[in-house]
């Protein structure tokens, strides 16, 4: 039987409640971004979705996900309302902790994941909808692909594909859907050039905590206060800083000056681009990924979304989903013997690469169109978008009757 | 010369400011205030007690125009920030006896523009 | 003898750390509901709390409160100054864990609970009386309470009460008194309606790592990394998410609109309901827990509070006050052997409902009749109320002299 | 061979992660206290630091500061790009966790150092200068003082000076140099008398977010899960609450109300003065660092600065400077074999004060000296201060084609 | 027409509306303003250092009325608003040569109310 | 009685108090404003797309003056805030037909100062 170590227990609930932190983290890094009378809308969707996905996840998220396996594909009922799940670790998953800690770190995972897809449709997304949709997408995207990657049985996994803490799974998953519901939104009225964010250092705060918990994240992706742990934390460390230098040199060389958000952004994007590799890099193929991370996400951001003219508004396709292509992609590149469990191209396994890609088009193709069915389902049921008026006063007055900020004592 | 202060919706800014520009009127100050007026404002909602409130965000303008400016002026203000419901605002036209730059010490019609 | 375990001694620095920054967090919570000119009171109540009854603590709080028992009733001197307080284990408390880490956790509750009750004197109370009152209070309501539910000996706990990581002791005790000063303080001038929050980002924000912090109030009460640990963690997240969700659809019946600040507080209001139960119960309990404790926590705050027309500022009763009764029943309906070390009503042990109750009385007893003695001391010598001249100034600029934000550059 | 101990990795993995969160709570406690329009400057140091330092420390800066010593004054470069640092632990630094570990906690460490530091360059430095002259003093300052004082043959730590978690390295090292460059980058203009703070909340949360973060801090810096750690926790607590008590009162005596900033920078000044103790003393004794920390900080601030009129913006001499000083001649005194591993005056072995002093006096010296070097090569190839134009307009706009705020929707 | 001005202490804003209100003055424009006048700022203290600032927050209304409504606005206003402390503020009145409403183009008088 | 509305930089509000407290100029109302004017703003750049703003803070004296005053607080405001660049500001007069003090009703050219 397998036993519980104390010490992987300490670390997992750090982990866990530091993943749990990354989603009011995520409120205000992209609550700043928006303009002042759309700032709670923001923040009100990351917190419910903290509610509702959360709950969802105890009644048959969980199950879905990583349930008794049903052909490779979804997980079984048999462990909705957490039948079963108790505090002796299961067989295959966290076989150190306690089955129950397990499910709960991964909830925080099937939080964040939507929430990340919330920078997607600022400004101008009706609650209602929001909500029906939200919770469809976890249900219908989030949980059969966590199933395929991680589960016990998943055929993605069974495959070979390596995501050490969730670059297909949750990064390119939310970035895919993002765009896409994104170019079906449509564009907000009337920004015939970007709003400057209403309260940037609402946004430096974001990424600056959204860094902490990663750390949670990534280095707790490994179950347990081990090695692939330490590793994971200092690719984490290495990459967002690798990344953040390098953003803010493109800033430099395209736009004259090194500017904050850019920073910002580019440690979420090194961030992003070493979570499916953090335990199976070395130090120094972090520093490559974090910048490779940033020039994808830099060129995205600045040059592609312009050019294609979708109001992904607070660049979640950019640097979420494309940072999360280029690190499953770099975990088949340079995943090492020497540092975790995997190998890649570079010990010599170059078929890993193909593995990877594999992965990353499946998910893509399954979470853009899931995606699309699910948006017009909701379209068709609700409506997606706010009036125009609506848009023009502002989300939250219109959607939730609140204002951030007195203009007056 | 006067001094045209005008009262408008916030998110018609842009547009105004597009709409002047065409009429060659670029100097302005603006100020974002509180308008208290027919316009319903949005009942807001803390913690279950409902807070009437009749404040609603408004931005002003003050332009300081020469005379044969002024009906060019208020024409391109109306055109721009008109939706034809309630809330649309006011424009208030004061005389205005001497204006000065600063930088030039220029004063009255040179001054203004 | 008792052996220190380490992975234990690691999950409870991590948790000490997490229940300290509650205190920060809280100071958000609040600060960004009152109106601009009180943000720094509010502030500047919380740290000094942190400072003050943090040294009071170690200075005699900490005796009085785990010392050895006095007929049940309070702890000797014997520890004061932290006489023998020592990283070894102490024989009852956390036995894994140094004395100290047991202390300093305590320390960490021994804040907090007054700083909860800060929401209540909200917009009007001065600070030279608010410091004298506040460390009376600490001294002489919190320590005996705490004494009585928690420590070795105390006669609560002898008569079997349950209370996890501290509904009575902690919620119930806050919330009573911050209804009495409420009362006792009368209400802010000119305010026929509620201002609107001046700073609502800030409050969610602390409603967020409020949430962070609680894994470490409650998965923390279990004084180690182990199982009851575990499943504190777990339902410590369900119950919240479900009460969030729950004060959510409220509003939208009542209000119209699911409002930020309603998710907010109804994910406190689920924290607070859990906090006595959480390491004794299932997690479908814990659903239910958190549900009804944000009918309640609705229920009191915009309907009973209304009605009587105190002025309990930010809510401190109706939410703390209310929900840890509730939680302190609720403990003895649904604690189940099948999770931690209690039974309840549920497990066929319908007479815990009753001890709970009675544990339940007494500390609404002593708190309320306590708090208002205490106040009328402080309000005898200093005056507890600020003129309505400095009312109208706002307390930032009476009081302390400065103001929280520059209007100009 | 030495063996990991899983608890030493959790906590160390914890305490990691918090020492890197204290750096975006030092940009708000910064960020805050400077006028509005320079708000994003402190920030963008801050983050900058975090990538640039962060990423040299992989590079070269471990290898200098830990590598095989030279001479005892720097470390070779056999350690250079993480060369043969891997997840076995290194024979002397942290035995029980991965060497990796060791190395990022020490990476969080080298990132805050120079981040302090920026409180004294605030409103008028050019940022490509500041980029500059940070890199190089990280290199030439901050890695050789860390070398001797904590790397296995450092003259100073062969000397037996004690320096727990960084009082001479860190808050001397650091409070010099910014004593340093503000004097040599002059006043800022036409500031008669200090601008009151943009935005006063956003301090308060860096005050309490350093708070929580040091514990990571002074705790971490025990390598360990053990008894040291515990002590370390609990002095800090103790000596940062006293010190905030005695900076409130002292607000109260000399200014006639107690202020929030004061407390919230008692509260730092607590935190500097016992980091260098914090493993060896008495919590009673921290108690009296803290007292004291806050008087020598108290007087620094309010008396001598404005006497002789350098313009150390945001306090770093007063506050780390002369409270590190403080701490680590308090150190000398109050260390006892009772609580650490070293014993000081009060345990009958007064030469250590002398120790002290003299690591205290040597990195004065070296610190002193050096920044005002490296500060004319880089004034001589940049100019380290913007233009009056520049200053005036702000930094945000000027060097970032940024600002912090919208005025308008 | 007329254009009036006045400085108030920000905390008799709504009584000021309410009273206002009796006299069927309900349109206005409100900003947030930093006074400076006869009434001492207080003393703030940043770490020690005292900032003797005279700047106080203040609220301004701006109201264009008709000639005939003139005394009784004015009025309205010092009645809720004076506490009889150096610092309670002042009136001032402008001639208002015209006044337009956004949504209908309707000038003068009319447009006013 | 007048009244002037000064159009200034935010850097500049400390001398111009200072040098208005020369002339005996020491009652005025401030605002926080944004100016639209012949200076460029400085290019914001977020994620790297532009936005070439023109609006740039400036500060808002408003002050009220008897006619005696006039040239001498113009006076000063123009010695004090002139920077002999574009952007340096404007100041506006305009006819203040009645001044009222609220706390003591007083009116016209005793209320002003
Ligand atoms: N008499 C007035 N004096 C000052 N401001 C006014 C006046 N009338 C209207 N306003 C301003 O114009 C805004 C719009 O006016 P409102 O009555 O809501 O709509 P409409 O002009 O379309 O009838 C108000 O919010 C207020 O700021
Ligand atoms: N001449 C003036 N011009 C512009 N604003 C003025 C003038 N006089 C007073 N104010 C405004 O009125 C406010 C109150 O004036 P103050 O002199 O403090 O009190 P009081 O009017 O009761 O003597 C000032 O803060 C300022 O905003
Ligand atoms: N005609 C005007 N009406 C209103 N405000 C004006 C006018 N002209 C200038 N201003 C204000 O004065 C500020 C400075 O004017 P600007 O043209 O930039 O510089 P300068 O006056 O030195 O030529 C502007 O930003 C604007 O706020």
């Amino acid at each position: 039987m397998d036993k519980i170590i104390a010490a992987d227990v300490a670390w997992m609930l750090c982990a866990s409640a530091l993943v749990l932190m990354m989603t009011p983290a995520l409120a205000f890094f992209y609550g700043g971004l928006v303009r002042r009378k759309n700032v709670l809308s923001i923040m009100m969707q990351c917190y419910v979705i903290m509610c509702a996905v959360g709950l969802m996840w105890i009644l048959v998220g969980y199950s879905m996900a990583f349930g008794p396996d049903r052909y490779g594909v979804i997980g079984s009922m048999d462990w909705i309302f957490l039948r079963g799940v108790s505090i002796v670790p299961d067989s295959f998953y966290g076989t150190s902790i306690p089955h129950l800690l397990f499910m709960a770190f991964q909830m925080m995972f099937a939080i964040i994941t939507p929430a990340l897809m919330v920078g997607a449709f600022a400004e101008r997304i009706r609650f209602s909808s929001f909500l029906f949709f939200i919770i469809l997408w976890s249900l219908f995207i989030y949980n059969p692909v966590a199933h395929w990657v991680w589960a016990n049985g998943g055929w993605l996994s069974k495959d070979g594909a390596l995501d050490f803490a969730g670059g297909a799974v949750i990064h390119v998953n939310a970035g895919i859907a993002a765009l896409v519901v994104s170019i079906l939104l449509g564009k907000r009225d009337g920004l015939v050039f970007p709003k400057s964010p209403h309260n940037l250092p609402f946004a430096v705060f974001g990424a600056g905590f959204l860094f902490f918990g990663w750390f949670g994240f990534n280095a707790g992706s490994a179950l347990g206060a081990n090695g692939a742990a330490v590793v994971a934390f200092v690719t984490t460390a290495i990459a967002s800083a690798s990344a953040g230098l390098v953003w803010m040199f493109l800033d430099w060389f395209f736009n004259e000056v090194p500017t904050m958000l850019g920073v910002a952004t580019g440690i979420v994007a090194g961030l992003v681009a070493i979570t499916p590799a953090a335990g199976f890099v070395s130090p120094v193929a972090a520093i490559i990924i974090g910048a490779i991370g940033s020039l994808i996400g830099f060129f995205f951001v600045t040059k592609v979304k312009p050019f294609f003219g979708y109001d992904d508004s607070l660049d979640v396709f950019g640097v979420h989903g494309m940072c999360g292509i280029w690190g499953a992609i770099a975990t088949g590149i340079f995943a090492s013997k020497a540092y975790g469990s995997g190998s890649g191209l570079i010990d010599g396994n170059p078929i890993q690469v193909w593995i990877q890609c594999k992965a990353v088009i499946i998910t893509i193709l399954y979470s853009g169109i899931g995606t699309a069915l699910l948006y017009f389902i909701a379209d068709f049921i609700f409506g997606m978008r706010v009036s125009l008026r609506e848009e023009h006063v502002g989300l939250d007055l219109t959607q939730h009757h609140e204002s951030g900020y007195t203009l007056m004592e | 010369m006067k001094y045209i202060v005008a009262i408008i919706r916030p998110h018609k800014l842009e547009d105004v400011k597009k709409e002047l520009l065409k009429e060659e009127v670029h100097l302005m100050t603006i100020t974002e205030v509180l308008g208290c007026g027919r316009q319903q404002g949005i009942t807001e909602v803390y913690r279950g007690v409902k807070e009437v409130d009749n404040l609603l965000r408004k931005v002003k303008l003050e332009i300081a125009v020469n005379d044969s400016f002024v009906e060019r002026t208020v024409d391109a203000i109306m055109r721009s920030s008109r939706e034809g419901e309630i809330g649309d605002g006011k424009i208030f036209i004061l005389d205005l006896e001497e204006c000065i730059r600063i930088r030039t010490g220029e004063r009255g019609g040179e001054a203004i523009g």
